[in-house]
């Protein structure tokens, strides 16, 4: 296996198995009489053909550089951690909590609060999950499955009796203040001129980058990180030398639970300025297909999330400027998350027969 | 070009968001214009929704549902040239135009026939998501139902506390099938496409229902006692055809400018008895002249009947 | 609370908890089989579509029961495909499932009927409407027995019916044939089964059809019996709760017929009193909503019996490392 | 076949067979996993009604090619003949139509399943089970007095014993009438008593006429039971001989390709002040079994500890307690210290801050993470150490792979390149990454398990004099092996373990073969008694109760 170039694991496989999955989408949209063509151009114009476009698509992939990092974080350990959806949703409560609790008096102190915030709720959601699997080997992705639908019950009653404002009909917080809004692209230097007032991509985007850049830090150059590594590819080996298995599953998922929490400071934080039901929309689930595409590495978790974001941000355009339902997006993404991880081995075993075959020719000659 | 956003019950929910679409048909047909139209798929895709729409130059902008008002509300100011409406909410902005329905009329009036029809003097009433607004059609209704048959009872069911209510038919049939068992035989729907499923129900088990926003009669002939109806189709052709003159400021619909009533077609011509005729045309008239009026949940979030 | 009110609560409870103990035998022959089934909601959501898309078209409940099965059964060998030949991940084949179902249903049926991703009212003998059983008029005013008779066992749809027969004909089919020992080995060890001359694919893509089978079952009774058509995610979860009382039940087909039924009771309950007051506390709505889950996590904790999943679950059978 | 004179009759018709066609032959097999060519061009013939042995070292392709003539895996180029018939073997089905059975070298049944159940898995009489069960039960009622293979047919498979399991496994092949029988390593998990047992019923069975097919690594078990012997190295067979016509040593040098070199050159130990002290070490493991039942050993300074006995009889369980990563019962004192057993510092980082080093009998499951780059390797379990840390946060990455390159060039691994994956390296220089990691911490205690397993004879033998040099600087060595030649050759002094307890223990001088052989079945006879300087446990059975 060692035989096949890298290049084949990181680029090839996962570029050839989104084609199968863009090709059966057209399929599919031609099932249903339109014409993928001009779907693909709707798309492409609507998510990347203007600052507009590029400020949803940025927006979009923020959320999913925080739940997609969630879920490789986890995955390093050898936990499937699908529980991003309950762990966002309920970092978007430590978020609204934080930034209602308190007169905030300007946005960076705030954001500061609301990282905390956020990172916390979303890290204890994944705690109880992770310490049952670690102490009592319950089957963390069947755990995770069911936090998410006790989180979205206990943001409905928070939302629904406790949280709304008197008088208010919609299941949602009051307002934040003005002053914690997050500058949006719009605000920033340099780059403002270029987008206009209403696009909702933020200074978030800039702090998944640096979250990135630090799981990066954290997987690859600290012992710890080592250690995360290591009980992933080998439990056996790990408590050999004297790795924790409950530390590490513990670690790993109260990180990956903080970073899935985290996304709230853009979504809530930075866009809705409420918390209202549903804000994750998914995007804790899209973490898993991000994850899978981008191989855990947070280089690819940042391409793979810019390209959610542009299928995200297109399938809105696709929804208003044509008749195809904004549902062509959960089918590319199911097609997505079904080639590029559950089919995996359709191309790959061929594809590595192939470099093997070529090996062992080059052996013999 | 004006457009119009439909909330999460969609389009096609055969009540609220339908009545909407049928407006904004007639209009299209009447004028041959066109217009553009758009689906909330989630909450969090309001504001987005919103500001493409605005982006796109479509005015006015009409959308459907309480919902949209703390988002409108932040939107508005950002489009000064833009005209928004809005229903069933009222926002205080100077482009918005807040388009509000006195169903506690309508529902009153759908009361007092459910009141005669029912012979169990048990009659049932089913809400989608519980908020004031639905309680005032709960409110209303009870109110009218009282009018009818003082002694009357009348239970009441909420389908849930999230949008999700608006849209889940399968849990408005049992509770429909919950009302039946203690006793209603007339059942009134207030909660769009679970709504449907209230109407199924009572199809199913033998007893009236009664409709709302748009007319239901038809969905189960004869077995709908009749439709209250809430003339959200006008309100939106109205404000398609005042274009970019759209009015701000608040709208109300009422019964006196046929913003509410009750729905009498063919299908349900053989359940209503010319003594229901009779007292819902005095009724009307008596609210109209203000000799009896018809107490808004929303005034004081109590209401003096249960 | 009187008797007859327990009767329409229980009854209530019977009809949703149908499609749970459908889609709970479901899983659990793909489950006992080696093969993860996360995506029993998918499945039952393409079925409900399928069979209330047809039905309304067709005007044939029957023809629509055909249709959502095969709807269901498609994506089960979706998931074979994945699980089995490709020998991929089934947690992330069962996600991506659910995705499809989500999006597929509701760009077909936009597609087919532009109601916003429903399909038509049913009507008449597009749906299973209830069925009387001989003798229920009858003994209607017989006090309890004739009550529980007339109101609770009869007046279901003919799906559910069949559903509660399921229970101990997959309880026999499990533990009294061939085909049962063949399917448990699989998924306990299933080099046990290859070794013994018998095909583990074959097996295992008998267990997903089945799955998707039963699964279309599920899903037609909601579009088709408890409801009047389709209408999108109008499973609402229930896939995961099925998947929660099949852990509840341990894998065992008896015990799934409890955990479903209680699951279908909380529901029932929830619907009726919305915030049960204990006097204590005041429970709301949604803890009832998330009481399954809640019991679910509480079991896999191994706290109350631990729930012990097949042990080759959620492995690829792999010869050649 | 009831009855002496049928059977008589039985084995002369398998006789004048035996004369006509071979009950096996295998002609030319090949069969590659990826880039590791497992069986190369391999042909062998078996008669029928004689017991023939396979021997090779580990990975010498011995289980692959048994699992080929059973259809587990596909060949990818050969021809089965069976019975003088060319016979497909595409699936285990056609296998058990041709009358194969096979005792996997890893049992392959169903844990909570019955006896029965197993039984009759894949070989239903028809749709319902009933009939089957009830048909089986009579005839493993039959086989179990025929052959003396007694198991309760109700049991679950998880309560027997492993024992009693490979007598089920056996019932399976023979309730499928297997005339042809493959063994796979059958007494690597046996007690002498068992495998003596099993010895008798193979003898009977060949008798019956059936023909036998015994893999083993153990020469003693080769010249004590088969016919002939095949001997395999490095996917191909490199000999086949008549048992009768060949001895041990002849054996073992066709096994590893030369001479095999019994001992080891060392200059006599030195012993120092007393390392290790253990006392009434007890072990339990997740299922409740007693696996160390209150151990009591001691090493000094410069000396090697070995420890014998077959495997499964502790000495697993015993490294793994010393090396940190298994709870247990008792005192552990080094140098003097007590060491925590089951608190906050009974891990593996804390004993090897003690300078406990431990090269593990596993190294693909304990020793290496296979996926990670030899550097990673090189100082997994050290990876706290205050010298591979670049500041408080981050770890000096390129030091390490500087200091591997180093360590890797000292301990000869080829090729020297640390950031290859650790599965890339053969077995041998694998393991030499593992010593290397190991030994140039200069520990005061090494526990060393297997260390050549599946190793070529050169490796061999320059691991044992890194670890002879490591003696001669003073650091205490237990030793675990399942080789006795391995113990004879490296130890100072030996201890024998037996059902979780140490049966005796002595100087290697005046050890006998007999005599560790007697301990190893928890035996205390003559010979046992006739060592000098041996103390021997009061467990250990005077022999004639056996
Ligand atoms: N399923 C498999 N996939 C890939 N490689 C394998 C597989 N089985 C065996 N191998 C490789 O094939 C070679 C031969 O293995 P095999 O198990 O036949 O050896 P063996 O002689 O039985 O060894 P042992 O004495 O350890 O049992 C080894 O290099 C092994 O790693
Ligand atoms: N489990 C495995 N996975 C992948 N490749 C393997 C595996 N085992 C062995 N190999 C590959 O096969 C080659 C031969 O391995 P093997 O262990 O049989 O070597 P060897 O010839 O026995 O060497 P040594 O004498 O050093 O043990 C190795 O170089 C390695 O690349
Ligand atoms: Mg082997
Ligand atoms: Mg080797």
């Amino acid at each position: 296996m060692e035989k096949t170039p890298k290049w084949v694991d990181v680029a090839l496989i996962p570029v050839l198995n989104l084609l199968i999955a863009f090709v059966i989408s057209g399929i599919v949209v031609l099932l249903i009489g339109e014409d993928p063509i001009k779907a693909i151009k709707v798309m492409v114009s609507g998510a990347l053909g203007s600052p507009y476009g590029w400020g949803y698509t940025l927006y979009y992939a923020t959320n999913f550089i925080f739940t997609g990092l969630a879920v490789a974080v986890a995955y390093h350990a050898s936990q499937f951690n699908i529980g991003g959806e309950g762990q966002a949703t309920l970092g978007g409560l430590g978020v609204a909590l934080v930034l209602l609790a308190f007169p905030w008096p300007h946005w960076s102190i705030a954001l500061i609060a609301a990282m905390i915030g956020g990172a916390l709720f979303g890290a204890a959601w994944a705690a109880v999950p992770a310490y049952l699997q670690a102490k009592r080997g319950s089957h963390i992705v069947i755990t995770t499955i069911m936090f998410n639908f006790i989180g979205a019950s206990l943001l409905n009653y928070m939302l629904v009796n406790v949280l709304r404002p008197r008088g208010a009909m919609d299941p949602a917080t009051a307002r934040f203040a003005k002053e914690t809004y997050l500058p949006t692209f719009h605000d920033l230097p340099l780059i403002g001129q270029f987008f206009s007032k209403s696009v909702p991509a933020n200074v978030s985007f800039f702090i998944a980058l640096l979250a990135c850049w630090l799981v990066w830090i954290l997987i690859w150059r600290t012992k710890l990180g080592f250690e995360i590594r290591a009980f992933g590819r080998s439990e056996t080996a790990a408590r050999y030398a004297g790795i924790s298995p409950v530390k590490v599953i513990m670690v790993a998922m109260l990180i990956s639970g903080g970073l899935a929490g985290l996304m709230a400071i853009n979504n809530v934080m930075g866009q809705g300025h409420r918390l209202v039901l549903n804000s994750v929309e998914g995007a804790g689930f899209i973490g898993i297909a991000v994850a899978l595409m981008g191989r855990n590495h947070p280089v690819g978790v940042f391409l793979a999330a810019i390209l959610f974001g542009f299928l995200y941000q297109g399938g809105g355009e696709l929804a208003l400027e044509t008749t195809i339902p904004r549902e062509l997006i959960t089918v590319i993404q199911a097609l997505v998350i079904l080639f590029t991880g559950a089919f995996d081995n359709m191309l790959r075993a061929p594809i590595e027969h192939f470099f093997v075959a070529r090996a062992n020719a080059q052996k013999e000659a | 070009e004006p457009a119009l956003i439909y909330d999460l019950g969609g389009k096609f929910d055969k009540s609220f968001n339908e009545a909407a679409y049928n407006g904004a048909k007639k209009w299209a047909e009447e004028t041959g214009g066109s217009y553009k139209e758009l689906e909330m798929q989630s909450e969090a895709q309001r504001e987005q929704a919103l500001r493409k729409l605005a982006e796109s130059g479509a005015n006015p902008i009409v959308m459907t549902g309480f919902a949209f008002g703390d988002t409108l509300n932040t939107v508005a100011p950002d489009y000064p040239d833009t005209k928004f409406a809005i229903i069933d909410m009222v926002v205080d902005q100077p482009n918005v135009e807040s388009i509000v329905f006195t169903e506690e009329q309508g529902s009153y009036l759908v009361g007092l026939m459910a009141g005669m029809a029912s012979k169990t003097g048990t009659v049932g009433f089913v809400g989608g998501m519980d908020i004031p607004l639905i309680r005032k059609f709960a409110c209303g209704y009870v109110q009218g139902v009282k009018a009818a048959n003082p002694d009357a009872k009348v239970i009441q069911n909420m389908t849930g506390t999230t949008p999700a209510a608006w849209n889940d038919p399968v849990k408005g049939g049992e509770i429909a099938k919950a009302q039946i068992s203690q006793g209603a035989d007339v059942i009134y729907a207030a909660a769009g496409g679970t709504g449907i499923g209230v109407l199924q129900a009572a199809a199913d088990g033998g007893i009236l229902s009664i409709g709302v926003d748009s007319n239901q009669n038809y969905l189960h002939p004869g077995q709908v006692l009749t439709s209250m109806l809430k003339r959200v189709d006008n309100a939106v052709y109205d404000a398609f055809k005042a274009g970019a003159d759209l009015k701000p400021g608040i709208k109300v619909m009422s019964l006196a400018d046929d913003g509410v009533g009750v729905a009498l077609d063919d299908n349900n011509k053989a359940l209503v008895t010319p003594e229901m005729l009779t007292a819902v045309d005095q009724a009307k008239a008596d609210i109209i002249s203000g000799k009896v009026t018809v107490h808004d949940y929303m005034s004081d979030d109590s209401c003096p009947v249960q | 609370m009187d008797f007859a009110t327990i009767i329409e609560i229980l009854d209530s409870a019977v009809r949703l908890g149908t499609p749970l103990l459908l889609a709970c035998l479901a899983g659990l022959f793909s489950e006992r089989a080696g093969i993860f089934d996360i995506g029993l909601e998918g499945k039952m959501l393409m079925a409900a579509f399928f069979s209330g898309a047809v039905a309304a078209v067709t005007g044939n409940a029957w023809l629509g029961l055909l249709a959502g099965i095969g709807g269901s059964m498609s994506l089960a060998m979706v998931h074979g495909l994945a699980s089995i030949t490709f020998r991929g991940n089934q947690l992330i084949s069962g996600v991506a499932v659910n995705f499809l179902a989500s999006g597929f249903t509701v760009l077909i049926a936009q597609s087919w009927f532009q109601q916003g991703g429903r399909t038509p009212q049913l009507s008449g003998n597009g749906r299973f409407e209830p069925i009387t059983l001989p003798g229920a008029e009858a003994v209607k005013d017989v006090p309890v027995i004739g009550q529980i008779y007339s109101n609770l066992i009869s007046g279901h749809s003919i799906l559910v019916y069949v559903a509660f027969a399921m229970v101990p004909l997959t309880w026999w089919v499990l533990f009294r044939t061939r085909f049962g020992l063949r399917l448990r080995a699989v998924g306990e060890n299933p080099e046990s089964v290859d070794t013994a001359g018998v095909s583990v694919i074959r097996l295992r893509y008998t267990a997903v059809a089945i799955t998707g089978a039963l699964a279309g079952l599920a899903g037609t009774y909601l579009a088709t019996g408890l409801a009047a058509g389709f209408v999108k995610e109008m499973t609402a979860g229930r896939g995961y709760i099925a998947l929660a009382a099949l852990i509840f039940a341990k894998w065992r087909p008896v015990p799934a017929l409890g955990a479903t039924m209680l699951f279908g009771l909380l529901e029932a309950i929830s619907n009726r009193y919305p915030n049960i007051d204990l006097g204590v506390v005041n429970l709301p709505i949604q803890f009832m909503q998330a009481v399954p889950y809640i019991l679910t996590v509480v079991i896999l904790a191994g706290f109350i019996g631990k729930a012990i999943p097949p042990r080759a679950g959620g492995q690829p059978y792999v010869k050649e490392r | 076949m009831v009855g002496a004179q049928a059977n008589e009759a039985g084995r002369q018709a398998t006789a004048a067979l035996a004369t006509q066609a071979p009950a096996i032959e295998l002609k030319g097999i090949s069969k590659a996993f990826g880039t590791v060519q497992a069986n190369k061009d391999i042909s062998i013939r078996v008669m029928p009604g004689t017991i023939h042995g396979i021997i090779g070292e580990n990975g010498a392709g011995k289980s692959t090619l048994m699992s080929i003539l059973y259809g587990f895996y596909k060949a990818d180029a050969g021809e089965i003949w069976i019975k003088g018939q060319r016979t497909q073997i595409p699936d285990s089905q056609a296998a058990i139509s041709a009358g194969i059975g096979m005792v996997f070298q890893h049992f392959k049944l169903v844990q909570n399943f019955t006896v029965l159940e197993n039984i009759i898995l894949g070989a239903e009489d028809g749709a319902l089970l009933r009939p089957s069960l009830a048909k089986a039960r009579k005839e493993l009622k039959r086989l179990a007095e025929e052959y003396e293979l007694n198991v309760d047919p109700d049991e679950l498979i998880e309560e027997l014993s492993v024992g009693h399991q490979q007598r089920v496994e056996i019932l399976k092949a023979l309730y499928r009438q297997a005339d042809i029988l493959i063994l796979d390593e059958p007494t690597g998990v046996l007690t002498p008593a068992e495998a003596d047992h099993l010895f008798r019923i193979l003898d009977n069975l060949r008798k019956e006429g059936k023909t036998i097919i015994l893999i083993t690594h153990k020469l003693r078990e080769i010249m004590e039971i088969t016919d002939t012997v095949s001997v395999m190295r490095r996917g191909q067979m490199t000999a086949t001989v008549k048992t009768a016509e060949t001895s041990p040593e002849q054996l073992a040098e066709l096994m590893v390709g030369r001479k095999v070199l019994l001992n080891v050159t060392k200059a006599p130990a030195q012993p120092g002040k007393t390392v290790l002290e253990v006392e009434k070490l007890r072990v339990v493991d997740e299922d409740g079994i007693e696996r160390l039942k209150g151990i009591d050993l001691n090493i000094r300074a410069g000396e090697i500890l070995g420890i014998a006995g077959v495997a499964g009889n502790g000495q697993s369980e015993l490294l793994e307690v010393l090396g940190g990563f298994a709870k247990a019962t008792g005192t552990i004192r080094v140098n003097g210290e007590e060491i925590d057993l089951t608190g906050k510092h009974s891990d593996g980082q804390s004993r090897r801050r003690r300078g406990i080093s431990h090269v593990p009998e596993d190294r693909h499951h304990l020793g290496l993470i296979l996926d990670f780059a030899a550097w990673e390797n090189m100082i997994f379990g050290y990876h706290n150490d205050a010298a591979y840390q670049k500041n408080a946060f981050v770890m000096d990455n390129a030091g390490i792979v500087q200091h591997t390159q180093e360590a890797m060039e000292r301990f000869d691994v080829r090729p020297p390149i640390p950031t290859l994956p650790a599965k890339s390296f053969s077995g041998g220089n694998q393991q030499k990454i593992v010593l290397a990691r190991e030994i140039e911490r200069n520990p005061t205690l090494l526990l060393v398990g297997q260390p050549t397993r599946g190793v070529d004879i050169g490796a061999i033998e320059f691991i044992h004099k890194r670890i002879v040099e490591l003696r001669d600087q003073g650091a205490a060595i237990l030793l675990v092996s399942v080789e006795l030649d391995e113990i004879r050759s490296l130890a100072d002094r030996v201890a024998v373990m037996f059902d979780g307890r140490i049966m005796g223990h002595g100087p290697v001088e005046s050890a006998t073969q007999t005599g560790m052989g007697c301990l190893m079945a928890g035996l205390g006879g003559d010979d046992v008694r006739g060592m000098d300087g041996w103390t021997i446990s009061d467990e250990a059975a005077p022999e004639e109760t056996a």
